[in-house]
């Protein structure tokens, strides 16, 4: 296992370490509870936001605590969803009375944990709404599935809805629209290699030369169906078609498109995928009305790419465009 | 024959033990259909119940299993921690005060345990879940009571059980948890939730053998 | 050779049609003579500040292009300095008759074709200063050697010196801040893994699984230096001495701490990274006045970091937190 | 014996048929000490040099000379770029206006093209770079000339020598260039850069034999 790490078990919490001496203008990090919290926190008459789910996602979800998106972050061991004691840690320090948005990935734990915190958080008298994002279109929604994975959109909503909070809008509202941005989104990613969970210590699959995966989700498990490696035109192909004709997106739509990359994935391959990418909108007379790329929900080291799609109006587009100022994300401040 | 407090901390004990042996082999069946952390999962958690047990010598049976339930809770994440937790808790408050269990308490304490799994998962029998394992368990538990068998052999039958029901779960198509993403890709693998459920009830027939 | 590409020899200009795509509110892109240019070049009464070198390296130079930045940057092949031609049309693109700044890393390719472009430039009448930049400590810079190698101080330089031009000073002084932070910068990196030239199709060179190199440039070439893997502990301490030592860092002085990623290293391993380097100048009582966490100079998709080191005063500080607006790297607007 | 215009162009034309057949193999010497380019690099370069032959057909000597250098200026780019670009280039210029070569005006123009490389590369033979190739190159062609010998056996033993500086940089600690960053690791390895110019020396003698 080749990792800039020291122990192991000690990766989480000495990389929060390494985030609060980052960012010590933006956040508070409780290392052990594995917290982050937004500096001001919690900002009066404002719906606190927070979210979480496993480490090795960086820089989700912790890297979004900031002015305009997350008021919180918890982090759990690597691909791992956190404990309730902890989401309940940051509900708590994000709670100014207005009550608090928990953003949940559709993972059979990460719903369960969160249910759990939920439910603790209520006791003490705090409101909570919760919203659950998935729109991986690799996984049908089905009796047959655990339902659809939560994967890139969870990113963007994140941003439109931190944006939005920020007006001190109430927390109905402030779920509504992310149950509506979720609606409005679908994903799709694909993995050229394997990752190593650092526990694990060894790839979590092999794949020949030749080969990837299709249909992956973020926690470096294998794809829906394993391929012959193609080029980057074919694999855009194959992830942007099942997002448009999930959406039904019409020629005259606009979207916000965004390129993530895995982890181990140059930018200078995903400006290639981002090309191929705005070529099939185009011919499918879709404009793009803002854009993302970079890789911002990671699985590890994995080599690979998700295409996320959001259908936009002007709701959109305004909180998108709002200022936001966290580590990963920033502009208007 | 009959399960005492001391029991109960013995199987505990070992079953960090078990588990902290048995972390690669968990992780490995996790990779091949989830995201190879289902050792470490049940490793950490199960250390930090070790770590509580000294305090819990004094407690009575239910008391020892709530706090498992709850350390389970908030150490473990995942799908594992809460539905293992659950499962511990209930299975505390079944035996709440309790010093001894007799074969009957054990029934009501294995019962618990699979309802608080259930309730937590909403997954059924044939899913590929913990509950492949777990429910035929508790049905041989609950035969070899009525049959009058003694605890060693009841806990023996029910071990068996969840030993038949891991190996059942191999063909299964996984339709909960997230080996359900894998598709007709999670056929032919043994899943990783069934087989900890087996060596927690290995475990404890075992150290009461 | 794994990579979402098409062909080989397209990857530069088709990353650039994407890099057009991806950001039309900031960029003009050539994506034929390979010229990315700031959408309202020349700015009047301006420098104009451009660089280029390699493509391989992104997002530098093309993604430092924007307001408060790079005017322009010219990207030749994979790892291949750009040829003069490119270059001057670069510096034609900028000219506003203030004068341009060419940022040129020591490499004898890069230094070769900014010389001759200069030439080609002065004889069109453009005035052209050009800084030099070589921070690598693990190169001497003797007779025996092309001299030290420049590295991260670039993407600094490129900052600190972009937001000083936008104050509208003259080109002497632009050239002289310029050659400041450079002289009191150093880096040093290193690789957990090759990476592979989409021409060449195999990795540039074979490292074992236990092993690493140390004091890598950012061309996929090796290292000073094959040794055993190590802790994060260990390989920052590798890393950072040489570079404090060089600059000869007391108490009491100030940084900026820029931990680098080479392309296939996640953020989570960079912050592990950020949090050794801190502890270690905390250790020697030098305080960080600002800081840089990211993959923003690298090596294809080579695993690895780099950690950079730049010591500060008021004007750098001033410059470094002037507002820029470029797609990698934004604040302040 | 003499060379013409035709034999130029014929030289050019089989020397980018020659740097495409050897561009792995310079490009895996450039990645043992350098950055694994040079065989893209050259192969690009002279790929731009053959599609402009067909528009050389009625230019002189010198005029053909000059148009592959600034090619090569334009299209390279990396060290190699401006040192044969501007090796040509002034090969051009000391051939201006010539249709045919004699041997002596051979030796005129090499010793321009080796003074090209030295005027911009700023290197000294034994620093492990084109020079070693190119200048015992030049020293066997004007030996060669003043002994008397015609063009073929002058090429000839200008190429061989070319060739055995090419074996004499595999020593050598690199003080130029990128593999100069490598040290003491640059012991043991042939240039690229002395490769090529091997080879556009050994394919001239080829084309003109
Ligand atoms: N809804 C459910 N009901 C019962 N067991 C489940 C359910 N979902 C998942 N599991 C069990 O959880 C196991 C995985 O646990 P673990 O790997 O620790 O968590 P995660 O899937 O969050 O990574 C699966 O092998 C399966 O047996
Ligand atoms: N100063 C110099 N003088 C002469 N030749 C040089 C000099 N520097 C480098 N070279 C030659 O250039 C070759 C490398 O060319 P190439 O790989 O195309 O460029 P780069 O080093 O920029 O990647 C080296 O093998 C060496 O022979
Ligand atoms: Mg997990
Ligand atoms: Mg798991
Ligand atoms: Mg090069
Ligand atoms: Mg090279």
């Amino acid at each position: 296992m080749k990792k800039l790490i020291n122990k192991p078990e000690d990766v989480v919490k000495e990389a929060l370490a390494g985030m609060l001496a980052a960012h010590p203008d933006l956040l508070r990090v409780d290392v052990e509870q594995q917290v982050i919290v937004r500096k001001d926190a919690p900002v009066p008459n404002k719906v606190g936001v927070i979210s979480g789910g496993g480490s090795g996602h960086e820089p989700m979800h912790g890297g979004f605590v900031g002015r305009g998106m997350l008021d919180a972050a918890c982090p759990g061991a690597v691909f791992t969803s956190p404990v309730p004691d902890q989401i309940l840690e940051a509900t708590k320090a994000v709670s100014s009375g207005s009550g608090v948005l928990h953003i949940v990935k559709n993972y059979t734990g990460d719903v369960m944990n969160f249910e759990m915190a939920a439910e603790l958080a209520a006791a003490e008298g705090i409101e909570v709404a919760s919203v659950v994002t998935n729109d991986d279109v690799a996984v049908q929604d089905s009796l047959y599935t655990a339902g659809r994975r939560g994967v890139g959109v969870t990113v963007l909503l994140e941003k439109i809805v931190g944006g939005f909070a920020e007006t001190g809008a109430p927390l109905e509202q402030v779920a509504a629209l992310a149950r509506k941005v979720n609606e409005q989104g679908r994903s799709m990613g694909m993995a050229l290699t394997s990752c190593t969970v650092p526990t694990a210590g060894h790839p979590t699959f092999e794949l020949g030369e030749d080969e990837m995966e299709i249909g992956i989700g973020i926690h470096g498990e294998p794809g829906r169906r394993r391929v012959k490696l193609a080029p980057a035109a074919e694999i855009v192909e194959m992830l942007a078609t099942p997002v448009i004709d999930d959406l039904g997106l019409k020629a005259g739509e606009q979207v916000l498109a965004f390129v993530n990359g895995m982890g181990g994935t140059p930018l200078i391959e995903l400006y290639i995928v981002y090309n191929e990418l705005q070529r099939i909108l185009k011919g499918k007379q879709v404009s793009i009305g803002r854009s993302l790329v970079g890789s911002y929900i990671t699985s590890l080291e994995m080599a690979g790419c998700s295409i996320t799609l959001v259908r936009l109006d002007d709701e959109l587009v305004k909180y998108w465009d709002a200022p936001v100022h966290t580590p990963a994300l920033r502009w208007g401040v | 024959m009959s399960m005492t407090t001391e029991d109960v901390l013995r199987w505990l004990q070992q079953l960090a033990q078990v588990l902290q042996e048995n972390r690669e082999y968990l992780t490995q069946l996790d990779a091949a259909i989830g995201d190879a952390d289902h050792g470490a999962n049940m490793d950490r958690g199960f250390k930090a119940v070790s770590a509580k047990l000294a305090t819990l010598t004094n407690a009575d049976i239910g008391a020892i299993l709530k706090t498992v339930g709850t350390t389970l809770v908030s150490t473990v994440g995942g799908a594992s921690g809460p539905l293992y937790g659950t499962a511990f808790l209930r299975a505390g408050i079944a035996t709440a005060g309790k010093q001894v269990l007799s074969e009957a308490d054990v029934v009501v304490l294995l019962t618990a345990f699979v309802e608080g799994v259930k309730a937590r998962g909403k997954a059924q029998v044939g899913e590929k879940t913990m509950l492949d394992a777990l429910q035929p368990a508790l049905d041989a538990a609950k035969k070899a009571g009525s049959d009058g068998l003694d605890l060693a052999q009841l806990l023996k039958q029910s071990s068996d059980a969840a030993q038949q029901g891991v190996q059942a779960t191999i063909p299964l198509l996984a339709t909960k948890g997230r080996a359900s993403y894998l598709g007709e890709r999670s056929i032919g693998h043994q899943d990783p939730g069934a087989t900890s459920s087996w060596l927690i009830l290995k475990t404890l027939a075992d150290s009461c053998g």
